[in-house]
């Protein structure tokens, strides 16, 4: 039997590489009817904020050629329902969970980050400083190597647990910013967010979304996401987790080849909801046939 | 939900039993399910449909009205308006779906999940492929045994070819009264359906359930406000995922009793149908 | 009839919207059997350099989800042979002819201008400062607007043609690369350029591609590429060129809605030869049928 | 090239008439053609195929060898690798499809545009599916008609089951002299093709004609030059355009007569046959 454990933040050990991206997961108990979510590596919740967020009005969702944009404005049910309502449940399913955090400013997301110091059942942080869609928030934060590595300080400095700092694609250069994070004390950076994309509805001549503006993902932004994970795991040395148009087991093994140490599946958990569980098994078969004793053998190993 | 021990969705891979065409771009698709998956079907309830065979192009499945169901099988109405719904609607017997479902909360009918409201007969108001989920009160035998309170069908299109399924309901509603009505005036009236409505709210102690376009939706609800009339809408948003995480697919609501405050709901797994007083358009 | 003429430069009148793009039509004669390529607005010739260019080794083209990569290395038969071999035979054929040029420093990109400044025929330059593929040139131009505005301010030296810079999308903010090569004298913009991707090879355990990373172009790409259009639009007052993933007149019609005053055609035209007129064709039919006068009144309308 | 008033090159929508399986992964598909289209058929020459009923998934054509053809008719054989060849040979009869083609340079056999070569007779050597282009020599009755200069046939597979189009071409080449070898020994002698042609060219004066995956041609290039012996190979680089645009097909090739240098071929406009001696692998 294949060892497929891996190690995404020191001391955080999973029992297996493949992660839920947030956003596509819901808060994880509504998928508990399609598989046995204890299966899974960890389970990244939807992002969440102090207070409870409504998100953008209008249109929220479009298609697009092998992918899709959304504006959903990071609607969330804020940290406090979270941990009330969500948490315990999770922990009943036996879920490892990791909470994705943002916030408007730095303050907020210290404030998170801080409220989740203590909290059992919470293994790690993954900070979101690359949403497309909150103008105050988010975006700045992604796209300067500076404001990343002071934000994540930051967050560092308000709590113990491990951290996962999420990169935007939307940028010159993400090795800048993962180095920077490296550099202040991110334990890992996981890649890449949405691409920011739009669409247009020729009838109406308006933008489909209400947001105008939207996160592009899924199969479509496969090679950028490969690109960026490959380029950031040659450049930094805490662990990678590769996230973007990953739909199958052969796709999540193209990332851990291209140097992740683990993947987070998004938008193809939409599009089949047990996705994840058949992923796992998809690397253990694929690994078992070529005589792998652990997986950690085959991450990185692209000649 | 599995925390209960209990499966309420299913997620399969199936196969189309038959494809009949009713228009030009309108298909029935009959579709082979397992008897757990159609014993939770009610009307009202939705699918997520996709095609099998296709690889990452649409990527999305889409979302159809369960518009009549049996021990092991179900139908949808599929119009074929885009990328995605014609790719299904091309689909011959034999070939492969996938499908996650029932989904929703249905109309307030007996033997639905729900049970919000069963006193009053029914106006059944449908614009256009809105058919495809009213059908679904009156196809399915299992619906057909356990209640029988309709009142009316009353149901508008672009033009009388655009009038579908209504042999089928009259086979097994013998006697319901049906009225129609179009845009052109090639079936019934000429105008639109909330003209009919108007005339049946005359007559106090009903209940609509509606289902069609958006703008549609808007007047049936400025209809029954201005009757002071109950009714229940089925909501058509975009949805990419059909149970609950995506939130893509939220319509604005009326918040909690008297707070005046507005929150938004899931229409995937809070509707589609709404009580027409809750919606914000 | 529709008046489909649109200016793309100063003095640059073109008879419709309807452009190809460079690297994906060739030197335009190779299209010739399968439309007549005087009914373009224009065709875009593959880049040029001041001596031929051999390219990459190894594989240098793989299919992605609704797109492809490339990694072609901008070979090319140099400008001398451009001028005495195919621009004759362009003419013959009454194409209007933008030269794509690039080289590997700004004397070289200056010295390619010069020479094509009295050569008859060609009217205007596509400065290509965004290829992806080659290390000692093109992206450092690309993603710095300081590079890109001392690059374009040197080539509006060397000649008097009219100049369209061609931006990469590999960047963190494109609208401040338009407003730098437009203060400096560049007539108009086109964008996008490929997004810099990456496929790897899961049997060999290799990258795809001879080159490691290549460039995305196709459908995948178009809702970024759209995104770009509308953002410089807005933000310019020179005209903007849409490319990116255009496969049919509506995808044109789209990036006209967005800002567009034209379009380029890439990757479509391998999949389909005859698509530019079809393009052509399917503009007029939709703006006639909505008693459109002329294209410039859709173009920019979006609400 | 419409330069020269002649349409060398066509573009065309058209249909399968018939889809036969070879085996589990490999398919013959019939597909009409217009007259035009057939008169530039020829030898080692290939088309770009696409489904014409898919969306951008996958999004362009491929590249299969005419190996045969008729008066408005042509065939491929395609053996299903990946998303595209497995969505091509699933299509069945009646589907549409987008054709380019004829593509490229063929072989030197008499009836092809670029006579470059039509003395000796042909020993001809296919690899896999390498048969499809080499049957492009032997099937088709216009090549029949005015060449029969082939000498024997060496057929390589990974075993018995995977040498397909073998009974079509004993009908058309009734005294044609066949070999066949297999990795597995389920056919023939157990072990590569080059063996068999290592025997064959012990008698000089023959043409080879070869075409098979790349570390074939590799190893009868090697053979070649070893017993001095002319030949030609069949490249299948990865193609884009098919028509000289991308550049995405090119190989390095031998440079000018006498000058030592490399330049680069574009494989689907100067090939896919080239002189043996010219590839540099
Ligand atoms: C709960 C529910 C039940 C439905 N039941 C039926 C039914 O029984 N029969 C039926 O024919 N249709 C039904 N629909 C609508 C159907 O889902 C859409 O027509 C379909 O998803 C369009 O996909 P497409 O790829 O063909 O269109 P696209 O190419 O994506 O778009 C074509 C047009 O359809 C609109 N559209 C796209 N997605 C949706 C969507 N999810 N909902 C509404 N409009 C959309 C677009 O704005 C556009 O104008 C239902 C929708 C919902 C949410
Ligand atoms: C001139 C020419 C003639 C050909 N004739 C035939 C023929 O008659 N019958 C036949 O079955 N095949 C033929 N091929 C090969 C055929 O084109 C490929 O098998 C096909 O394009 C693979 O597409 P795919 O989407 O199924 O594979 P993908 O999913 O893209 O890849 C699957 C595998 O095929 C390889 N591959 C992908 N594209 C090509 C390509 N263009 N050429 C070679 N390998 C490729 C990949 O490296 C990968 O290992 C020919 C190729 C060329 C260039
Ligand atoms: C509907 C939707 C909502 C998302 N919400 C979040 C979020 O709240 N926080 C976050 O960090 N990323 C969010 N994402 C981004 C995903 O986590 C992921 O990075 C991205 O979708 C790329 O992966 P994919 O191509 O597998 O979907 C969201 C994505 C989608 C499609
Ligand atoms: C094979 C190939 C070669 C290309 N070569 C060039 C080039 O030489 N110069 C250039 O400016 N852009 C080049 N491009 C980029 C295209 O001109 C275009 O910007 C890009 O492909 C996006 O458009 P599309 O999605 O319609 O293909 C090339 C693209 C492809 C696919
Ligand atoms: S469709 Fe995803 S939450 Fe409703
Ligand atoms: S395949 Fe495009 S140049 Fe040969």
């Amino acid at each position: 039997m294949v060892d497929l454990n891996v190690e995404i933040a020191p001391g955080v050990v999973l029992k297996n590489p493949v992660l839920t991206a947030s956003g596509t997961f819901g808060y994880g108990r509504e998928y508990a009817d399609y598989l046995n979510i204890a299966e899974l590596g960890a389970i990244i919740t939807k992002g969440l904020s102090l207070k409870p967020k409504v998100g953008n009005p209008g249109v929220r969702i479009t298609e697009t050629a092998c992918g899709m944009l959304n504006a959903i404005g990071l609607e969330n049910i804020g940290i406090d329902s979270f941990i009330t309502d969500e948490l315990p449940v999770l922990q009943k399913l036996k879920a490892e969970v990791i909470v994705n955090i943002f916030g408007n400013n730095q303050d907020d997301y210290a404030a998170i980050a801080a409220r989740l110091d203590q909290v059992e059942g919470v293994r790690a942080l993954e900070i979101n400083i690359s949403c497309p869609n909150v103008k105050a928030g988010g975006i700045q934060f992604g796209t300067d190597p500076d404001a990343a590595a002071s934000l994540v300080a930051a967050v560092r400095k308000a709590t113990s647990l491990p951290l996962i700092t999420k990169l935007s694609p939307n940028v010159t250069d993400i090795v800048k910013i993962a180095k920077a994070v490296e550099d202040v004390g991110s334990d890992s950076v996981s890649l890449i967010n949405t691409l920011m994309g739009m669409a247009v509805d020729l009838d109406k001549k308006q933008p489909m979304l209400g947001n105008v503006t939207g996160g592009l993902s899924g199969p479509a932004i496969k090679p950028v996401a490969l690109r960026m994970v490959y380029q950031v795991a040659q450049a930094v040395s805490i662990p990678v987790i590769g996230i973007g148009g990953i739909t199958s087991a052969q796709d999540a093994l193209e990332f851990l080849l291209a140097g992740a140490t683990a993947v987070e599946i998004g938008t193809a958990n939409f599009v089949n909801p047990a996705v994840g569980a058949e992923i796992v098994t998809g690397i253990r078969d694929y690994l078992e046939l070529r005589n792998y004793e652990k997986v950690t053998d085959f991450i990185g190993s692209l000649q | 939900m599995a925390l209960t021990g209990e499966l309420i969705l299913y997620l399969f891979k199936t196969k189309i039993l038959k494809n009949s065409s009713l228009t030009r771009d309108i298909v029935n698709l009959r579709i082979a399910a397992p008897e757990d998956f159609c014993r939770k079907a009610a009307p009202g309830r939705f699918i997520m449909l996709g095609n099998d065979n296709n690889l990452s192009d649409p990527l999305l499945k889409r979302p159809f009205g369960i518009c009549n169901w049996g021990k092991n099988w179900f139908e949808v109405v599929i119009k074929m308006v885009g990328k995605g719904s014609r790719q299904l609607g091309l689909l011959q017997e034999g070939a492969l779906l996938s499908v996650h479902g029932p989904l929703g909360e249905g109309y307030p009918v007996k033997n639905s999940a729900p049970v919000r409201n069963h006193d009053e007969s029914v106006i059944m108001v449908a614009g256009g492929m809105g058919i495809a989920s009213i059908a679904s009160c009156l196809l399915p035998t299992a619906v057909n045994d356990e209640i029988k309170r309709e009142k009316v069908l009353l149901y508008g299109a672009a033009k009388a070819e655009e009038l579908v399924l209504l042999d089928k309901i009259k086979e097994c509603r013998p006697n319901l009264r049906i009225e129609t009505i179009t845009d052109d005036g090639s079936s019934g009236r000429k105008g639109f359906v909330t003209e009919l409505l108007k005339t049946e709210l005359q007559v106090a102690g009903n209940v609509t359930f509606a289902c069609g376009p958006e703008p549609m939706l808007k007047s049936v609800q400025q209809v029954l406000q201005e009757f002071n009339s109950k009714g229940f809408l089925s909501l058509e948003n975009r949805m990419a995922c059909g149970f609950g995480v995506c939130l893509g697919c939220v319509q604005t609501i009326v918040g909690d009793a008297g707070s005046g405050d507005v929150k938004s709901a899931k229409v995937c797994t809070q509707g589609p149908v709404f009580p027409a007083e809750e919606v914000i358009f």
